[in-house]
Order: C-alpha cells, then structure tokens, then sequence
C-alpha cells in the first residue's frame, strides 16, 4: 500500500516541509485557535511518519534508503539530498513522536504569545526532521543551526525567571561548538575538492576522501567538541540543567527527548565513518570512555543533591548520555546498538518525566522537592505514571531502559572491562539519585495543605502519557525489531572503523595525479 | 584667458573652503561658502558645464544655503556664538589623517593626466550636443532617456526628504 | 585643465574633511559636508569633459541628495536643538550602545 | 520472530530442546500472575482516584461502608483465584515431570528478546526439576499466603492496590525461576526487587516505611551489579548466556579453580548476597518488615531472599569449579547465620526477631550451597519456606489481634513489641499450636521438617571438612562449629519469641484482652496447612543413613534422600566436578562420630535448650514496652543490632551524600560553570573595552570614518 502511494519518495521532504507550513498557517490563525491546529499539523506529521517503519527495509543493507536529491546551490556543490539509515530512522520517529506530546503537553503551561509558540515549536520540528534526515553535510549544517533559533526564543520567552541567561548560554554555547565544526566541515570539503576534484558535500562523496591520521585526529576534534557540547559529556555539561531549569515544559521535553540525541547521533554518523583513523585511536578512545564513565557517576552522584526536581532529571541527562557515549567508543555492535537504544529510551522516558514534572508545577507552582510530600495520596495516577517513568530511567529490567543500559554494558565491557565494571557501578547510583526524589515528592505524609488540592491527571494528560508509558514497555519486552532495523547500519559503520587503514602519501599522490588528469581531459 | 580665470576662482574657492572651516560665526561660515560654491559655478562654466554651473548658483548657493541662513536665524546661532573648533590633540589627529588622505591624493596625481586628456577625448561629442541641443537640452536628453528612472526616484527622494523634514522639525504636538 | 581641476577639488575636500572633524558646531559640520560634495562634483564635471557626459548628469544626482539631506539633516539640528538648546555635538553623546 | 499470542501454545522450533516430555501450557503459569496484576492494578487505579477525590475533599474514602466496593471485592477472587490456577498448572506439570525420567530441561523459546550482533537472548522459560521444586513453592506458598492477606488485608483501603503488587511479585518471581538464560533470570530478579520495593513502602505515607522500601532498592542494586558484571564475563568467554550453552561447555572452557571462573562466581555471590541479605548487604531485610506481614512472609521470608541460593544451585556447576567462591560463600552464610542470630537474641520486635531468624537461616542455605550440598541448600529453602511462612502469618494474626486490643484500650503501644503481648494461647489456639510446630522446625528437633535440613547442612560442613582433597579445611571444620553454635542460639531466640508472645500473663490490660481473638478463618486455615508442611515436610529428603537408624524409624520414612534425586540432573554436573577434585567426603564429622549420632546430639540438644528457655523465661515477669529500662552492655549492642546500620551511615551515606553536595556547589556550579562563564565574561570584557571607541560623539565616528577611508585608499594607493 505505502508503495502505491509512492511514499518513499515524498515522505521524507513531506516530513520537513508540512512542519513548516504549520508553522506559517499557526502564525496566520487567530490566536486561541493556535495550540489545536499546531496539535493538528504535528500529529499528521507523526502519523505519515509511522509508515517509515515499514518504508525501511533492512534486508536491503545498512545504506542510506529513501534517497532523494536535488541541487541547492550548485556552484558549491551542495543538495538538498535527504535519505534514511537504521540510525536515523528512529531519530526521525522519535522527534515527530515527541513533538505532538510536547505540544499537547504545553496546552496549559503557555498563556502568552500562544501563536508564537506553537509556530516556534513546528519550526523546531523542521529542524530535527533536517537534522537527522539530510545526507548532505552542508544542508545538515544548515538544520543543526536552525534548530538553535527556535529553542533560544522557546526558553528565552517562555522560560523561567533566569530565562535570557538561560537562553544565551544555550545559544552561545552550542554555537560556539558548531562553528568549529562549520571550520572542519570546510577543510574537507576544501580537501575533497583538492584531493578528488569533487564539488559536494554529500556524505557518501566525503567519506570517500583519504584524510591522513593527523588531519583525522584534528577535524574529530573539531567534530568532537561541537557534539560534545550538545550531548552534553562531562566537562561540557553546564548549559544543560540551566537550560532545563529555565526552559517550558514543551522546551524541555524536546531538547532532552530531541536536541540532545542530534550529539550523539553526530558521534556515529560523522565521528566514526568519517575520522575512523582518530575514532579507533586508543588515546582517543580512552578519553571518550572515560569522560562518558566520569558523566554518568558525576552526574549521578550531582542529581542526588537536588533541590529542584526538574534540575535533578537534568543531570540524569548527562548521566545517560554518558552511557550513549560509552557505548558508542565501545566501538562494537553491542555498544553502538546498545547506545542507539538508550537514545530512543532516553528520549521517551526523559521527556516524559519533564512532562510529569511539568504537571506538577503546574498544579503547585514550585519544582522543589522538599515543597512536596504524600503526592500520590492525592494524585495516584500521577504517582503511578512517575514511579513508571522513573524506573524506566533507571533502567528496570523488562523496560527500554534496561536493554540499552544492558547492551551498552555489555559492549564496553566486551572491550574493556574495567570501564564496564565502572560504568555498570551506574545502575546504582540511578537509584541512588531517582527514588529519594520519588519518595519525598510522591510517598511520605500529606502534610502541606496545599498539597492537598492538587489534580491527578485530566484526561488531556492521560493521552499524553499513555502512549509514552506504553511504548518504553513495549521496547523494553520486544526490542528486536529496532535492534534489527539499526544493525545492518551499525555494521557498516563499524566496518567502516575497523577497515580504514591510514592512506599512504603515494595513494595520496596518485589520487591527486588522476585528478588533474581528468580535469585537463574534461578541459 | 580662461587659465587666468581659473586660476582666480580657484584661490577664492580654496580661500572660501578655508573661511568656512575656520570662521567662529556660522554666519561667516556659510557666506564662505557661498563664495566657494560662487567660484566653483565659475569653473563649471570653464568646463563647458554651463547648465550646471547655472544651477549650482540657483539651488545651491541659493537655495540650500538659504535654508542653512534661515535654520541658523532660527535657531538664533547668528551671535553669542562660542569657539567650537576642536582642541590641540584633535587638531593634530585631524591635520595627521587629512594630510594623508591629500597625500595620497596628491601622489595618485602626481602621475599626470595627459594620458587620459589624449585617450579619453569626449570633449568633441559635449561640444556637438551643446551646439545642437544648448546647454540643458545636452543634460537633459541623457537625463530623461537614459537614467529617467534615477531621475524619477531623485524626484521621490526629495519627496520623502520633504516629508521627513516637516515631521522631525514640527513641534511635537 | 583637468589636472588643476582635481587639485583644486582634492584640496576643497581635505578641507571640509578637517572641518568635520574638527567643528563641534553641528551647521558648520553640516557646511562642511557640503563642501566635501563640491568637491567631488568639480571632479565629475572635470572628467566629463573627457568621459562622457554622464558626469554632468551625476552631479545633477548629487545636488538632488545634497538637498534633501540639508533638508532632513536641518530638520534634524532643529530637533535636536529643541531638546538641547544647543548645536554642539558634544552634548549630543546618547548615541552609543 | 513469533507472535506474542503464541505464549499460550506450547511452541516448537525455536532453539527449543527436544525432550521426550511435553509441558502444559508452561507459559500460562507465568501470564496468570500477570492478568491477576492487570485486573488488580486496574481495579486499584479505579479506587485510588475515588480515594484521592475523597482526600482532597478532606475526608477519607469508605470503601466498606454501605456495601463493599466492587474494587474491593474483585481482588479477594482474582488475586488468589489466578495463583490456585497457577499452583494447579504447576502441579500438572509436575506430576507429568515425575512420570518422564527428565534427565535435560525444557526449554521454550517464544520469541527473540535481544538479537544483536552474536548476541541472541530468547524470551525462553526453561522446566526442569530445579524450577519445578522453586514453582511448587512459589505457587503453592503463594497462594496460601494470599488467601491469608485475605483476612489481613481485609479492611485496609489499598486491598486492590495490595493485591496487584502480589501478582506481579509471583510474576516476576516464577520469570526468575523459570528463565532460561540469566538476562531472563535478571528480569525477574530486578522485578521481584521492585515488588519488594513497593511493598514494603506499601504504606507510603509513612516516611519510615517508605524509606526502608528506598533502602532495599538500592542496597538490593549493589547486588544487581554484581549479577550484571557476572553475566557480562560469562558473555565475554562463551559469547552466549543461556543456562543450556553455558552449563554445558563450563568444565571444559573453565579451569578448576581458575581467576576467570573465580571471578564470575564472586560477582554472582555479590548478587547473592544483595538479594538474601547475607553479610555486609543484610541490613535492608529488617528494615522490610515496615511491609505488611504477609509481605513479609511471602517476600522476606519464603521466596525472593531465596533468590540467592536459587542462583548459586543454579550455577551449581560454575561454583563447583570455583572453590575459593563456595569457601566464601559458605563463610558468609556462617557468619552471617551466627551474627544475626546474635542479634534475634534481643531484638522486642516480634517481626524483627523473625527477620533476623530469616538472615539467619539464609545464611545457613549459603553455608549448604556454599560446601557444595546444593540439595541440601535447596532442600532447607523448602522447609524454610514452610516453616517461615508460617511464622510470619502467625506473628501477622498474633500483630493483627493486639492491634484490636490496643485499639480499644486505646493504648498507643507498639503493636508488634512483644513485651506488649503474653498469655495469647488462650485467646488464640490455633496459632498458638501452629507456631509451636513451626518454632520446633526451625530450632532442628526430630523429626520435624527443619531438623532434616538444617542437619544436613550441618552434616555436609563436617563432611567437607574431612575431604579428601578439601581445600581450606580447617576453614570448614570453623565452619562446622559455628553452624552447630547457631543451631542452639536458634532453638533459644525462637524459644524466647513464643514464651514472651504466647505464655506467661496477658500485658495488654483487662479492656485489651476482652477484644483478643483467633484469627479468621481465612487466616488460620493456611497457617494449618503450613504447619502440616512444617512437620512432615521434611521427609522428602531423609538421607540414607538417617533413615535406616533410629531417627528415620528404621526405614519407615517413606521418601528417602527423594530431592537428591529428583535434583541429580540438575546437580550432576557440579557434583561431578567436586568428586573429581575433592575427592571422597568424609564419614564423620570433625569431632568424630557418624551423621546418626550428631543428628541425635543436635536434636536433643536443641530440645534442652528450648526446655531450659521455656523454663526460665517462662517465670520471669516481663514489663511492659513502655516500662522497660534501656538495655546495657552486650544485650545493648545486640539490641542495635551491632550498630552496623550506623556504621554505614557514617562511614557510607555520609560520605557519599557530602561528595555528592561538594560536586555540585564546588565543582560543578564555581569550577566547570565557573569556567564557561569566565569565558563568556572574558568575551564581555573584550566587547565592553571596544565599546570605549563609541563617545557617541560625531566628530569622532568621522574622524574613524576618515581613518578608514585613508586605510582604503592607502591599500589601492600601494
């Protein structure tokens, strides 16, 4: 059916271009008619979407599929090229899921400048569906920086008291990240162009450019460090629990459910195929695992200590990107896949837990734990939906969140068990820093008055949080259909790893030769 | 005759340049200036730019500098004037970088033009339009084929400086 | 008489370039800027013997602009002087950040 | 892959071995305790919303009044009802297991849980006589217990609530026991943690109860780390984790004593000892008793703490070829056996003199599993189950029945101090006779269930002790000793629990007393069928030697050494590789003499010690809770339980709580964010002096504007 419709061709430009034109007719429409209609556009995008599930075949190799290009800017070679791998298949799933829930979950906590915001909100759908579904480095450019405008307005306008520092921080600090990765995006292209005598910036002409080892070791690092302050690993961290602090409900469910997988998705589609000479590099491998181990105990052990609840799932963020990054310079299918995984959970637990918490300031006006107590005397289903959610986080067995911490272990500690054994030593810090939270926020005596009145949930949040809820239990029981969809991919960038071999100046030289024979002929 | 000529309007217009820069009255300053505008209508005429230099005396030194007569009664700058040329540093600065934009001038000249005095030779064709069109219908005919589009614009510019002007100088209600 | 004429305009300019920089009264400023295109319009006329006529046309142009800038630029002043009670650009430093 | 509907049917293919015995509807077992937890949830989803409408209307919701809620009633049938159908399943298969001679598991493989790469771990149940044993106890305790929370539970508003966490407790404890691969196995492990959890905390507006659920969480994931490292090793050297590749290639990948198989076994015990609360992990098990006692029974008593020894019979054969491993095991089983039979000497709390008698009897199946008699471990977690359950629904009817006496004397005393209680064997005979029997098994006197166990546990320390080969054998003979020392501490604490609840004058006041009760029938009926289980339970395993001597009425028993066999496929393997290594076991124990005669030495001692405390406790007056002085010395230090909870708290907690507040005010929020905003006001500082060249003044925005001009022209000039 979804080949009659010739779905693999549209679906994809469909899926950045409907968004957009959501975008414009949520800012032409009245206001108080802004939030349905943006729920509207959102929820078409996510149900076209649904089809990419059977669109993608893996049988047919771990390339890009549902390709399609057309020339942009022709003089410098760039496309508008879209197309879709088992990783970024689910990137792509992931966001036009949580996009509709985010919307639907800001429906009470937005009062001004509706209009704007939901146009802001489908634009930042834009820029995700781009980013994970452009095959041509300059167009991915183009969206990884597009979707900074639409989040710097979400939590610069709507935010909280310390909004507009809240708001340049994120927008400087990843900026300045990608700006260095613009620099690196430039060399090779430059290099290419020398090199090869290729005018592209598609990713399959890029890769097939012999970069030396050094060259290598200094574009990861460009890379690195424009991923890395988006992940956030370690050092780079501290934009983060601000931004969340700061940032709507709506905003901080798709920047850690979204924004935040754009990082470490860039590790496995630009770091490894791409620099696999730097990737697989012991120096570098050992820095990355261990600043991922350093992330997910310090963040840990930081979260425990939170007053603010919305703050404390913050840094459970870094904590479980620090398990992405580690399984990702596993540098084997468990530890990738294992990672990919965690992503998808993380981003469906992650943002529903921001939603969860999002309910309850809404109903409290306050997000310190200590302001709360006896919750689930009153609002039970509430309760029940965050204990549910929160040890999804944790990673319970039979839940998403335990197959990707489990494969991710297993991977890393395949190749180097003392990181393992570090890095396993998590699953009890998750509890250490997650149940005292539940406890004090949702166990414990009713004692505050106004804890009293609090709402359980209405049915508008029910709808949000079921689908949600049943998707981690459904991936935690049956994980083999994504994991099948992602492996062949995950293959091929591994493959793509462990084959590089450093090019030889006389490869070098021979390549450079043709190339100017060729130019001379077609002269 | 005509080197004579210029040669005297040339020291007046230098010498008005001078008055208005150094005078203290502004309104020295602008009858300065309408002897350097004066002067400098004379050598559009020795250029063969007589429409010009016609209205170089009728809207400039006439009426703009009218304009700036009437602005500075109106604002009653006419006396109880102060000294308002700048300190010793700035002097010095000004005289430093203006030094260097004539020496650079000058040194761009020093070249000569009589390679563009031979190669360039258009004199001929201005003679023949003055001779067959007079001296505002050679202006005029490439103003109004040519560039009647820059024309027409001009003419909306000086609309929206008008309306410009009467907003920003009207008192604020 | 081309050469004579560029000099002549090339001193005409410096000098009002030196009047702007170095008057506070902001008339005279104004004056001097006036001088500044006078000076560029002796060139044009100087080259259009040898050009072409359009450098007469150009300064036909220039004049237009010169008086709607005096226009809008005294327009201005008067405003200014409103507030103020004075001309000289000293007092007038708000412009900044 | 195949379709989740399949879980019913019993599925072929799939990697699932061919035996020569069909299950029935193996996974059925499994799936009932499921729907039981999916009515039931839903149904307490129902009556919380209805309470909590209630609550912020400031009142409480009655849920009894004018006719039981339907949410309220449901639960009574569907909660025990789906666990009859379990037990009843479970029996069928059971009885099939016993007429087929099984000598490999069953496996049934339903569908591919985790494929990746080399790894593929199937959702796979495997039967065999080891799950079969744990399956009969889960279900058929289970259910017993169930049917008693009836009674218990029967007025408390979160019924259906109470209901659901149950199934789902069976649910993820039958997944434990019945998985086939130990990823599977976590599932269960981590899940029967999480019941735990919320059930202890099941009165969450209490913050003490609630806190010590959060406590055995996370004390229980310091073990599941330990589980987790363990699966990865095993993955890394056999690149599979099912029992059935696993088991099989062991001997021959593994060295008899090697670091690897050492290693693996030693992250398996840290799992172990999370779960059974041995030594140094055993201080959430106390603390679990803030759970309603029927929990207590069920979870903290009979089956998740087992877990432990579950899982090392389970790894039999990975144990028995790691000798320092069982050593340790078995010296923390001892350890910790003694160490909290120490502390039940003086605990007032009925239910925690119950839990440390649980710690330490776990401790006696790790000193069982831990010399390699895995039978035996396995044979003691039965009785245990048995008897031990027993126990608790007892103390729970005994704690329900004070409730209603304090309550209308209108006494705020502690209802489950047992200074508070005394001379109940009038107002409740039923429970009086049944925890005597129980008391009688868990103290070791023939011929009760605990005395076949426990002894030999006891008997197979000295037998190890004596080996040919035995490694550490002096260790053993400590061992030996120990064990025998606990034995008699056991008799004294169980002894000193009945005298002060059941004998002597009734302390909870005339008014009190008029209101003590037997318990309902729903609660004594299976308290009468466990003490059935509790005396004769034990004759399914009596050795050979017992049998045919005077304790086995010269062969009359009518099962000898049954589980032994009945287990031998399962534990063949491990046994096979101590014969091998350790050689013959000795006949007699360290100090000489046959398994008859120190089975008659233990009994009769424990018997005179249960006679000597009976007396001696018995003409003691004991005061009242609230009148009693504070305990001094050693009874002191017994009473805080060796101050270990404390210890950690300073020297655990603490630590890691301040290094948690250091991170994030001095690392995170001045040094890391500190830095990114140093450079973000660097960058500031850098622009604020640029914005000096700004004066606002005209003169020298020209004289910049001129500047730059002459920068130009200098440029085309040169």
């Amino acid at each position: 059916m979804l080949s009659a419709l010739a779905y693999e061709s549209w679906i994809l430009h469909a899926l950045i271009w409907l968004p957009l034109l959501g975008t414009f007719h949520v800012l032409w429409a009245a206001e108080d008619r802004a939030k349905w209609l943006a729920l509207r556009w959102s929820l078409v995008v996510f149900v076209l979407s649904v089809g990419l599930w059977w669109a993608y075949d893996p049988a047919l190799g771990g390339g890009y599929q549902l390709t399609s290009s057309l020339p942009w800017i022709a003089v410098w070679g760039v496309n508008y090229a879209l197309g879709l791998d088992g990783i970024s298949l689910f990137m792509v799933l992931l966001s036009t899921f949580t996009t509709p829930l985010a919307i639907l979950g800001s429906f009470n906590y937005i009062k001004k400048r509706q209009k704007a915001f939901y146009a802001l909100m489908l634009l930042l759908e834009v820029g995700v569906v781009g980013v994970f579904s452009a095959v041509d480095l300059f167009l991915f450019y183009v969206f990884f920086e597009l979707t900074l405008v639409p989040m710097y307005f979400i939590i610069g306008i709507w935010g909280g008291e310390r909004r507009v520092y809240a708001a340049i921080k994120f927008f400087l600090y990843t900026a300045f990240g990608s700006l260095l990765m613009l620099v690196g995006i430039l060399y090779i292209y430059a290099r290419g162009k020398a090199l090869l005598g290729v005018t592209s910036f598609a990713f399959v002409d890029l890769l097939q450019i012999p970069l030396t080892p050094q060259e290598q070791m200094w574009l990861f690092g460009a890379f690195a460090l424009a991923f890395a302050i988006k992940v956030p690993i370690f050092p780079f961290h501290t934009w983060l629990p601000d931004a969340h602090v700061e940032a709507p409900t709506p905003g901080s469910v798709v920047l850690a459910a979204v924004l935040l997988k754009m990082g470490t998705y860039g590790f496995v589609r630009f770091l490894l195929p791409f620099f696999p000479l730097a990737a697989r590099h012991p120096n570098v491998v050992t820095l990355m695992l261990t600043l991922g181990v350093i992330g997910i105990i310090y963040a840990a052990w930081v979260a425990a200590v939170q007053p603010d609840a919305k703050k404390l799932v913050a840094y459970t963020s870094v904590a479980h990107m620090g398990f992405v990054v580690i399984g990702i310079f596993a540098l084997n299918v468990n530890g990738l896949q294992g990672g990919l995984l965690v992503m998808i959970s993380h981003g469906i637990s992650t943002g529903a837990l921001f939603l969860l918490i999002g309910m309850l300031y809404e109903r409290r006006h306050t997000r310190l734990i200590k302001e709360f107590g006896g919750i689930g005397r009153v609002a039970p289903w509430l309760a029940t939906a965050f204990v549910i959610t929160a040890l999804v986080s944790i990673g319970l067995p039979g839940t998403s969140g335990f197959v990707g911490e489990f494969l991710t272990l297993l991977g890393v500690f395949e190749n180097h068990p003392g990181v393992g054994i570090l890095a396993t030593s998590g699953v009890i810090f998750a509890a250490y820093y997650m149940l005292p939270m539940v406890q004090s926020v949702f166990f414990n005596a009713l004692e505050k008055p106004e804890n009293r009145e609090v709402r359980d949930l209405s049915r508008r949040e029910v709808v949000i949080l079921a689908p949600m809820i049943a998707l981690m239990i459904v991936i935690g029981v049956h994980p083999t259909p994504l994991l099948r969809r992602m492996e062949p991919s995950v293959q091929m960038v591994l493959e793509r790893v462990y084959a590089a071999a450093p090019p030889s100046a006389a490869l070098i030289e021979s390549v450079q030769e043709e190339t100017v024979e060729t130019v001379e002929r077609v002269e | 005759m005509p080197e004579i000529l210029f040669f005297i309007f040339a020291a007046v217009a230098v010498g008005g340049a001078v008055g208005v820069v150094v005078s203290r009255s502004p309104v020295a300053s602008l009858l300065f200036m309408v002897a350097t505008l004066a002067s400098t209508a004379g050598i559009f005429v020795l250029l063969e730019a007589h429409f010009l230099a016609a209205i170089q005396i009728l809207v400039y030194a006439g009426a703009i500098m009218v304009l700036f007569l009437f602005v500075i009664m109106l604002l009653n700058l006419g006396h109880d004037y102060q000294r308002d040329i700048r300190g010793n540093v700035a002097m010095i600065i000004g005289f430093a970088v203006t030094g260097g934009i004539g020496g650079l001038l000058a040194r761009q000249l020093g070249g000569g033009t009589a390679g563009l005095e031979t190669n360039l030779g258009a004199g001929d064709a201005i003679d023949a339009a003055l001779r067959e069109y007079g001296a505002v219908g050679a202006i005029a005919r490439p103003l109004f084929t040519d560039y009647v589009v820059a024309f027409e614009l001009t003419g909306l510019l000086l609309l929206v400086a008008i309306v410009g002007a009467i907003a920003l100088a009207k008192k604020a209600s | 008489m081309l050469a004579e004429s560029l000099v002549l305009a090339g001193l005409i300019f410096v000098i009002g370039t030196l009047g702007v920089i170095v008057r506070r009264n902001a008339v005279i400023m104004f004056l001097c800027i006036e001088l500044q295109l006078n000076a560029v319009n002796l060139t044009f006329v100087a080259f259009s013997r040898y050009v072409g006529i359009e450098g007469q046309v150009f300064v036909f142009f220039v004049m237009a602009v010169a008086a709607a800038e005096a226009a809008v630029g005294l327009a201005i002043i008067i405003s200014i002087f409103r507030h103020y009670e004075t001309v000289n650009v000293d007092s007038f430093t708000r412009l900044k950040w | 892959m195949r379709p989740f509907g399949l879980l019913l049917l019993q599925a072929p293919g799939l990697e699932d071995s061919q035996a020569a015995w069909e299950p029935v509807l193996p996974g059925l077992i499994i799936l009932l305790p499921l729907l039981g937890f999916a009515i039931n949830g839903a149904l307490a989803l129902a009556a919380a919303r209805k309470s909590a409408d209630a609550v912020r209307a400031g009142r409480e919701f009655d849920f009894f009044g004018n006719g039981r809620a339907v949410t309220h009633t449901l639960p009574t049938w569907v909660g025990p009802g789906v666990l009859l159908l379990a037990f009843l399943l479970t029996v069928v298969n059971f009885v099939g297991m016993l007429g087929a001679e099984l000598h490999e598991p069953v496996i049934r493989s339903y569908w591919s849980w985790i494929t990746t790469g080399d790894l593929n771990i199937a959702a796979a149940i495997q039967l065999d006589q080891l799950s079969m044993v744990m399956m009969m106890i889960i279900t058929g305790v289970g259910f017993l217990i169930h049917v008693f929370s009836v009674g218990y539970m029967q007025n408390d508003p979160g019924y259906p609530r109470y209901f659901a966490y149950l199934n789902l407790f069976i649910f993820f404890m039958l997944v434990l026991v019945m998985g086939a691969s130990y990823p599977i196995m976590f599932i269960g492990w981590e899940g029967v943690g999480l019941c735990s959890y919320l059930l202890i905390g099941f009165w969450f507006s209490d913050e003490e109860k609630a806190s010590a659920g959060k406590k055995a969480f996370i004390v229980n994931r310091i073990g599941d780390l330990g589980f987790l490292l363990a699966i990865f090793l095993l993955y890394l050297v056999f690149q599979r984790v099912d029992y059935a590749g696993i088991f099989g290639d062991a001997e021959s990948v593994f060295v008899y004593g090697g670091p690897v198989i050492t290693t693996v076994t030693l992250f398996f015990l840290l799992a172990a000892v999370g779960k059974s609360a041995q030594i140094p992990l055993h201080i959430w098990l106390p603390d679990a008793m803030a759970g309603p006692t029927p929990v207590s029974a069920l979870i903290h008593a009979a089956t998740m703490v087992t877990a432990g020894v579950y899982l090392v019979v389970r790894s039999s054969v990975l144990f028995a070829l790691a000798p320092l491993s069982s050593a340790v095991v078995a010296g923390i089983g001892v350890l910790t056996a003694l160490f909290a039979a120490t502390v039940a000497l003086r605990q007032q709390d009925i239910k925690k003199v119950l839990a440390y008698s649980t710690v330490s009897q776990l401790g006696f199946m790790f000193l069982g599993v831990g010399v390699g008699a895995y039978t035996a471990g396995i044979f003691h977690l039965m009785t245990h189950a048995f008897f031990k359950a027993l126990l608790f629904l007892g103390a729970g009817a005994v704690i329900h029945s004070i409730q209603h006496a304090l309550h209308h004397s209108n006494k705020d005393w502690d209802a489950q101090d047992m200074r508070n209680m005394g001379g109940l064997r009038a107002y409740m005979p039923i429970t009086w006779i049944a925890m005597w029997l129980a008391t009688l098994a868990i103290a070791g006197i023939w011929p009760f269930a605990g005395f076949f166990s426990k002894d030999e546990i006891i008997w197979m320390t000295g037998a190890m002790a004596g080996a040919e080969n035995a490694p550490y054998a002096g260790l053993y003979t400590v061992y030996w000793v120990l064990a025998l020392a606990t034995a008699m501490l056991t008799a004294f604490y169980m002894t000193r629990l009945m005298v002060m609840t059941f004998h002597g004058r009734n302390r909870t006041g005339a008014t009190g007393a008029e209101h003590l009760h037997e318990a309902p029938k729903t609660m004594w009926i299976p308290l009468a069928i466990l003490a059935t289980l509790s005396v004769f339970g034990g004759w399914i395993n009596v050795t050979t030697d017992l049998r045919e001597s005077v304790l086995g009425g010269f062969g009359a028993l009518p099962m000898g050494e049954w589980l032994h066999h009945w287990l031998e496929p399962v534990t063949e393997a491990a046994h096979r590789v101590q014969e091998a290594h350790l050689g013959e076991l000795a006949h007699a124990a360290p100090l000489g003499g046959g398994e008859v005669a120190w089975g008659l030495i233990s009994t009769v001692a424990a018997l005179a010690v249960v006679l000597v405390t009976a007396r001696l406790l018995g003409r003691k007056e004991v005061p009242v809770a609230v009148e009693d002085a504070e305990p001094t010395g050693l009874s002191r230090i017994l009473f805080n339980k060796w101050y270990v909870d404390e210890f950690y708290h300073r020297w655990v907690v603490d630590p890691v709580l301040t290094t948690s507040r250091v991170l994030w005010r001095i690392v995170d929020t001045r040094i890391i964010d500190g830095a990114v905003n140093l450079v973000g006001n660097a960058a500031r500082a850098i622009g604020w002096l640029g914005s000096l060249l700004q004066t606002g003044q005209v003169n020298t925005y020209a004289f910049f504007f001129t500047l730059g001009v002459l920068v130009i022209l200098a440029m085309i000039g040169f």
